[in-house]
């Protein structure tokens, strides 16, 4: 592979059937836009009452205007920062397009943050308002308030235990409409007026990204920006008016903001909300989407209830259900991208289809999806397999809040699980001498919000971003993400170590709830492992395996022989690919206990915290680099459920796995068999 | 299996509390409906048509008046024959004193308005009982009832044998009631009563009258400290329920035996029809007709499948048997499944919904 | 009896007629009393309502007809009878109170519906359909009181439930088991703590409501031959029920008596004029009266509601 | 970032939102109670027991079990006739009062054990508290046509607007009995907040529950006297609870009136020390 070589897609042509975004070149002008021409056109919906409750365009058009006549009254004015934070509703969104008619800045900011952690992001992008949701918001806001110096006004949508409160800067969403009403009964053209200021340049929200390391960074996007790379993606995937689209996704999440909002308003489809986060799934079910997109977790879960669900069944439906699911493995990935097969195998196909893959759709409430992405993280490739072989159309997507969110999209027909596709529309990607992937084109974002060094850090000269990720593109032209950059090791006889890499395809295994790899500046890769409980456990039950507990469970040799088939097949992968061929895992234990937040042992976030882990566990790693070892003991401090911590004592087995010789002959010592 | 429910979603209560939300639903109900109007009747033999789908609509019906009763407000009636008399002798009674220009449906509804009335004099004493004491007051209805009709020659027009033919009469030149009506004209009309009754009954059991009667079925006393009137709410269940019995009797006598006479409409009646709400379903419309077909069908079957293997029974071992076979399909509903046949429909329905899983 | 009243036309003022018509009247009443009794056993144990209690009686009667005309002798046929009724009170007990425990009364009262039907098809089925005349040796001379015509039968059944009630009084006083079935009577936690297991008390009264069943079969069938009708017959234990209170046997005794005067009077007195045959319905009008008046009946506990 | 002239423009009142305080909210006498004697047979239930209840308010009857407290609620809406004494309604005095009346004249109730239809969605069972205010007539409702098909979506909307407060939109359409114990409360609840009470009975409302649903449950309460101004009586016997929720507290032993007065009153009462507080209760 070339260093530094640079990757492109050609650009698309305008499509007909979407609005002139050089001429609509702000989100309120498309407001405008849709309103005329979608008038009766759903916009936005939301479970709520029991119903879908709905708004036309021109529905949501005079309460935006309602609303920005309000928010201008109450003193919003062009330039000022608008945090909003709450779970995806009507109003919230509202309240982005709102900002955006005034000149205002839309700052969204998670909304199940604790008041310490949305300190930061409102303080740095010094609002002046805030839009909330409910009490909860609310009450965060106020404790925090008198940090927030520069806070002036909170505005609340659920007036729900907020009633009583008589703070003078508490308003509520009706109040403000009610002010915007008599504003524009005196100035009945002053929120046009406003919309006409704005300008395709102009800054149009400032999402904060959640930096690995420091202060979060708030990320100034233009609607230039935002709505380009919107806008290629629509056509790239050919959405319309006529899609639908769940939002359920953090409002402070890049994606949910091109998907729900900036393609929403450019394609005029329309956006549903869910009752509450409780019931996203059955408000899926209901709605039906024909646009989908769920981080791999979702996804994971998903398919982890299905088998449950199944588990339950009557044999004879079991039976159907494997028969025609195994079929679709065999030959539903290749009928979704259109290559040839055989007539029988398409009709046994059909018939799955009506008895098995239909149904299973439509409890899922997948059936009518035409597009769905997967982004966030890597998604295993018997999980992504599993929903394109029974025919929804699932794609991974690579991007990034610098971004815009796209870079590389998977195009229809050219799918491959281990890939995260080729270069978005109008984007280049070049690939640095350490790895690193880099990305130009028009969704790259204007700057840091008052960092420029941070700016500076991200940006070449030229206008690449560094996205911090190692990876590589291969011969079919994808882009395939190894792991961060920085994380990425090397093993004493050279080879590359990409310990997350080696690890999600580990985790892509049901049974493995979580792995650790080891191997840098060491001479081979070795493995901790952690089992899912619920997974092997119920392999357990099936097969009359008695065990006492989750430590008990791991220290079976029946365990170890399942996870052991799993290692080797991740070996067996690995071998198949030049750059890792040979960081295959050479030895491997079942960690005694569950790695833990609690202890230390994960983020928050239910990332691995490497060193940590390699220091408190420290003879075991030891006995995994001892040829000799065949086991090791630990003992280790745990806290139980209810925060009362213990000790935990525990002797492991070593396995020796497999490895194989690569393909492409990648110089990996030959393991000796066990 | 077959339904594709996501997408289907609903942006107002009145299309999320239409009698069939699920558009799958809906095609297959009105796809029964028309076959029920315009196939059967061509397709069907004269046999299937008077000898079985007539009788397992007319019960149907009476079943329904009995299930609004007994399945939805809770009040148990043993006395379903003598209200269905009750439609039969009045219809009767009307059809043959009223002007030749009235249709043929007046005497039928003014039979059934008459038992809705003699239905709200017995209902009177569920204000202070309920339960079995109630069943024993519904007896005293079924008693007291067909010993009327048979006593009271007026009834009958002081016809000399007392079991005088039911009266011909038409829609559109076609006879429709009496002996000489086709089976075709009589199912048809038959089918029109059952249609607009069921839909009544299924609006009337989704709206404030129904919720009102379950209250009281389920909990008299919550229900009257709500506001629930409990007479009232009771006695409207017994007037309408009389009246769907009124009918079906009037019909029973009009469409199925051509005549109108007290045997038909002895204790053995009250019983059955209470069994086809019990195996049918309580608390159902759909129920009623599931039931009514298994009741009346199932002693047709019990003559017929010994013969298929070859076996010969005598007549009266096989009605002994049918006796023996509902006694323990009633115990087996209530223990295996106290909502009968409906509620297995449902289940069954709920499972298709949800395919492949199992639940 | 009617239709001689019917012929002759009524004297009102005939004491005597008045005092025969009583007489058989509470005759009848006594055999309603029989049937009622077993109601009453079965409802203070269980709550629950025995609607077969009728058809017990006939497929008693069945059964014990069925064993005499197989050529046994009467002794043998009875206990072969009561036999068979505490077979099917295990049965019973077993196959539907068992799995109905805990379900609403009504359930148990129409699950007792299936229970006749069920008994009314198997009795027939094995013993056959046609009317057997029973006879055991119980005396059918008349005695006159005064003017009065006495049939000895309906005092040989009299006696026969005296003796019947008085055995039934000594077995709940004085016997442990009876003892204990009245205290599931009053709270079934208490009858617990006797130390008998429900379902052991379920069958217990269940057999004896049998034997009481076989009792009222055998005087009723010898009067008026073993048949179908016996059953709707003894649907008029009902009415006799409302009257006594369900949980009263002395009630159930005296409701018994007054139905069967009251319903003869009736129909001797009343009928006349409504065209006969008021005896059908009588008692349930009687009985539906009282329930509007006094629901608890001449000897029931006035239940209060709580919430 | 222009901050010049935002100030008093914020300051502007938007709403009348925000300034009722808990303690104006207490309005007149609505209810009381008036010598109430009520005997079971030789049984005497309450003896000769009076109060009163304000509008707004919050409050409650407390006692040791079998202390009169829910024949007292039973006496307030009619359910039991008492043998003397009178309930004073809004202006108007009945003796007895009757259910129907009281239901109609905006008192509804809860139950100690949970009186749902069992066989009815939770959907169902709260729009039977509707009932009242349906007009439509029995053919109107046969046809679903005019208000037979209008009060059924009017109330709909309503209803649904009670299942979002109190937070059961999962179990919306779930048949009643299948819920749990603590769900089945809050139903009970939602059916009696549907007829939109003047006066609330609560009989017990947390009977039975762990200390997180107790928690829920008491915000439930807090929530709906302050929400809707509804005026709430309650029954417990778990005297902590009561006390943090009620504005003002009877308490009854043995049916007979012991103290009237504030939480704190009544909690420095000596003789409610002596004969409640002395004796153990859970």
């Amino acid at each position: 592979m070339g260093a530094s070589s640079t990757h492109a897609a050609a650009d698309l042509p305008r499509a007909a059937h979407l609005p002139d975004i050089d001429r609509y070149d702000t989100f309120p002008k498309l407001l405008r836009y849709n309103a005329e021409h979608l008038g009766d056109r759903p916009a936005m919906r939301e479970k709520d009452l029991g119903i879908w409750q709905s708004w036309s365009w021109s529905e949501v058009k005079t309460e935006i205007y309602r609303y920005a006549a309000g928010m201008a009254a109450l003193g919003l004015q062009r330039g000022d920062r608008v945090a909003i934070i709450g779970d995806n509703r009507p109003r919230l969104y509202w309240t982005m397009c709102m900002a955006q008619a005034l000149g205002a800045v839309p700052v969204p900011v998670y909304q199940d943050s604790v008041a310490a952690e949305i300190l930061f992001p409102l303080e740095h992008s010094e609002v002046r308002f805030a839009v909330v949701e409910d009490q909860e918001q609310v009450d965060k806001l106020l404790s925090i308030k008198d940090k927030l110096p520069k806070l002036e006004t909170i505005v609340y949508d659920d007036e729900r235990g907020v009633r009583d409160y008589t703070h003078p800067f508490l308003h509520s969403y009706e109040a403000v409409l009610e002010e915007g009403d008599a504003k524009l009964a005196a100035e009945p053209g002053f929120v046009d007026a406003e919309i006409d200021k704005g300008q395709g340049s102009d800054v149009s929200i400032i999402p904060y990204t959640s930096g690995t390391t420091g202060n979060p960074k708030g990320v100034m996007l233009s609607f230039s920006n935002v709505m380009k790379a919107a806008y290629a993606g629509a056509q790239f995937e050919g959405l319309t008016a006529s899609d639908d689209c769940l939002a359920y996704l953090p409002m402070a999440w890049i994606g949910d903001h091109i998907f729900s909002y900036g393609q929403a308003y450019i394609c005029g489809f329309c956006v549903a909300c869910p009752e509450n986060s409780d019931t996203v799934l059955t408000d899926l079910r209901e709605l039906g989407p024909t646009y989908f997109f769920a981080p791999p977790r979702i996804f994971e879960n998903l398919l982890t209830t299905v088998m449950i669900r199944m588990e339950d069944a009557s044999a004879i439906k079991r039976r159907i259900f494997h028969y025609f699911i195994d079929h679709a493995q065999k030959v539903g990935v290749d009928i979704l991208n259109g290559r040839p097969t055989p007539f029988l195998d398409r009709l046994k196909y059909r018939l799955g289809e009506l008895l098995i893959y239909g149904p299973l759709k439509n409890v899922l409430g997948l059936t009518r999806v035409r597009v769905g992405y997967t982004a966030g993280e890597a998604i295993g490739p018997d999980i992504f397999d599993f929903y394109r072989s029974i025919g929804i159309n699932l794609k991974q997507l690579y991007g990034s809040t610098e971004a815009a969110v796209f870079v590389t999209i998977q195009p229809d027909g050219e799918v491959y699980p281990d890939t995260v596709g080729t270069p978005a529309p109008g984007v280049e990607i070049k690939i640095a001498e350490d790895g690193e992937v880099l990305f130009r084109g028009p969704g790259v974002f204007l700057e840091y919000f008052k960092s420029p060094e941070a700016t500076e850090k991200a940006k070449t000269p030229d206008g690449f971003v560094l996205t911090g990720d190692a990876g590589f593109i291969d011969e079919n032209g994808h882009l395939r993400i190894i792991d961060r950059a920085k994380d990425v090791g090397k093993l004493t006889h050279g080879g590359l170590f990409a310990p997350k890499y080696i690890e999600n395809k580990l985790k892509f295994f049901p049974n493995i709830k979580e792995a650790v790899a080891f191997g840098h500046e060491r001479d081979y890769c070795a493995a901790f492992i952690n089992i899912d409980l619920e997974a092997v456990g119920n392999w357990a039950e099936r097969n009359n395996l008695s065990y006492a507990s989750y430590q008990d469970l791991s220290s079976r040799r029946e365990v170890y022989d399942i996870v052991k088939a799993h290692v080797e097949q991740v070996n067996r992968d690995l071998s198949k690919e030049e750059m890792v061929a040979g960081s295959q895992i050479k030895r491997f234990l079942l960690l005694p206990k569950m790695l833990d937040a609690d202890d230390g042992e994960l983020t928050r976030t239910s990332k691995v915290r490497r060193g940590f882990i390699a220091d408190k566990y420290k003879p075991l790693i030891d006995a995994l680099y001892d040829p000799a070892a065949r086991e090791a003991s630990i003992s280790s401090e745990i806290t139980f459920e209810d925060g009362r911590k213990g000790v935990l004592e525990a002797t492991c087995l070593i396995y020796d796995a497999e490895t194989y010789e690569g393909a492409a002959g990648a110089a990996a010592p030959k393991a000796a068999a066990e | 299996m077959f339904y594709r429910e996501a997408g289907q979603f609903k942006t107002s209560y009145a299309a999320d509390q239409q009698l069939l939300p699920i558009p799958m639903d809906r095609v297959f109900v009105i796809a029964v409906v028309l076959i029920a109007i315009f196939v059967v009747p061509v397709v069907g033999s004269q046999y299937w048509l008077e000898s079985i789908l007539l009788p397992v609509l007319i019960l149907s019906i009476a079943a329904l008046g009995l299930n609004i009763l007994t399945g939805y407000c809770g009040q148990l009636s043993l006395g379903t024959g003598g209200f269905m008399a009750a439609g039969a002798y009045m219809s009767y009674k009307i059809a043959t004193n009223m002007p030749e220009f009235m249709p043929v449906w007046v005497p039928i509804l003014g039979g059934g308005l008459f038992a809705a009335s003699i239905g709200v004099i017995f209902g009177l004493p569920s204000l202070r009982i309920k339960g079995f004491y109630l069943a024993v007051a519904t007896l005293a209805a079924q008693f007291f009832l067909l010993w009327l009709f048979q006593k009271v020659p007026w009834f009958v027009n002081y016809s000399i044998s007392g079991v005088p033919s039911a009266p011909p009469e038409t829609i559109l030149g076609f006879y429709v009631t009496g002996a000489s009506a086709s089976p075709e004209a009589k199912y048809l009309f038959v089918l029109a009563f059952v249609i607009v009754l069921a839909l009544l009954a299924r609006n009337m059991v989704r709206s404030r009258i129904g919720r009102s009667w379950m209250a009281i079925r389920d909990m008299d006393i919550a229900a009257e400290l709500i506001g629930i009137k409990p007479l009232q709410t009771k006695l409207t269940a017994f007037a309408i329920s009389s009246f769907y019995c009124g009918v079906a009797g009037a019909l029973w006598s009009f469409c199925y035996i051509n005549t109108v006479e007290p045997t038909a409409f002895d204790i053995e009646r009250s019983f059955q029809v209470l069994f086809m709400i019990i195996v049918g379903g309580l608390g159902s419309v759909l129920g009623s007709f599931f039931g009514a077909a298994f009741i009346f069908l199932l002693p047709i079957l019990l003559n017929n499948v010994p013969g298929w293997f070859g076996l010969q029974l005598a007549t009266d071992v096989v009605s002994h048997l049918e006796f023996m076979v509902f006694g323990a399909a009633i115990i087996f509903f209530l223990i295996v499944e106290p909502h009968g046949l409906a509620r297995l429909w449902q289940i069954a329905k709920e499972k298709l919904r949800l395919w492949p899983f199992p639940h | 009896m009617e239709a001689f009243a019917g012929l002759f036309g009524i004297d009102p003022f005939d004491l005597w007629f008045f005092f025969e018509v009583l007489i058989g009247g509470l005759m009848s009443g006594v055999m309603y009393a029989l049937v009622a009794l077993g109601f009453v056993l079965i409802f203070k144990a269980s709550s629950v309502f025995n609607f077969s209690q009728g058809v017990m009686v006939l497929f008693a009667a069945l059964n014990f007809v069925g064993f005499i005309e197989l050529g046994l002798p009467i002794w043998a046929s009875f206990i072969l009878t009561m036999g068979v009724m505490i077979l099917l009170a295990f049965v019973v007990e077993r196959v539907v109170l068992r799995p109905l425990v805990n379900q609403p009364h009504i359930s148990l009262f129409m699950a007792t519906i299936g229970i006749a039907i069920f008994l009314e098809g198997f009795g027939e089925l094995i013993w056959g359909s046609n009317i057997k005349p029973l006879e055991v040796g119980i005396p059918d001379d008349v005695v006159f009181m005064g003017d009065a015509m006495i049939q000895q039968a309906d005092l040989f059944a009299a006696a026969v439930a005296s003796v019947l009630v008085l055995v039934l009084a000594l077995f709940f006083h004085y016997t442990r088991i009876g003892r204990a079935l009245r205290a599931v009577a009053d709270d079934h936690q208490a009858a617990l703590s006797v130390g008998i297991p429900l379902n052991t008390i379920w069958v217990i009264v269940w057999s004896v409501a049998g034997f009481v069943a076989l009792v009222a079969g055998i005087m009723w069938g010898s009067k008026l031959g073993v048949q179908f009708s016996l059953a709707i017959l003894a649907l008029k234990a009902l009415p006799v029920l409302i009257l006594g209170g369900f949980t009263s046997i002395p009630g159930a005794i005296i409701g018994g008596l007054i139905i069967g005067a009251g319903e003869k009077l009736a129909e001797v007195y009343v009928g006349q004029m409504l065209g006969g045959a008021i005896e059908e319905w009588f008692a349930y009008i009687v009985a539906l009266a009282f329930l509007v008046f006094r629901p608890q009946g001449l000897f029931g506990e006035k239940i209060i509601e709580r919430v | 970032m222009n901050d010049s002239g935002a100030a008093p423009a914020a300051e502007t009142p938007t709403a009348a939102a925000g300034t009722v305080g808990r303690p104006n909210r207490i309005g007149e006498v609505i209810l009381k109670a008036e010598n109430i004697t009520m005997r079971f047979g030789g049984v005497k239930a309450l003896s000769d027991v009076s109060f009163d209840v304000r509008r707004g308010e919050v409050r409650s009857i407390i006692g040791p079990n079998g202390a009169g407290k829910s024949s007292m609620l039973n006496v307030i809406n009619g359910f039991y006739q008492p043998q003397e004494g009178s309930i004073w309604y809004l202006g108007k005095s009945y003796s007895p009062m009757r259910p129907y009346i009281a239901a109609s004249n905006g008192i509804a109730r809860t139950f100690q054990n949970i009186a749902l239809f069992k066989g009815m969605s939770t959907l169902d069972n709260i729009m039977t508290g509707r009932i009242l205010k349906q007009k439509a007539t029995l053919a109107e409702q046969a046809l679903y046509i005019g208000r037979g098909r209008s009060e059924e979506i009017e109330h709909r909307e309503h209803v649904e607007r009670v299942i979002d407060f109190l937070e059961i939109q999962a179990v919306r359409k779930t048949p009643v009995g299948r819920l749990p114990y603590g769900l089945q409360k809050r139903v009970e609840l939602g059916r009696a907040l549907a007829a939109e009470p003047t006066l609330l009975l609560l009989d017990e409302p947390m009977a039975g529950m762990n200390l997180e649903e107790k928690e829920d449950m008491s915000r439930f309460i807090i929530d709906v006297n302050e929400y809707f101004g509804t005026t709430i009586a309650l029954i417990e016997h778990d005297m902590g609870v009561v006390m943090d929720l009620s504005d003002r507290v009877v308490v009854l032993d043995y049916g007979s009136k012991l103290a009237d007065g504030t939480p704190d009153e009544v909690r420095n009462n000596q003789a409610v020390i002596d004969a409640y507080l002395g004796v153990a209760h859970d």
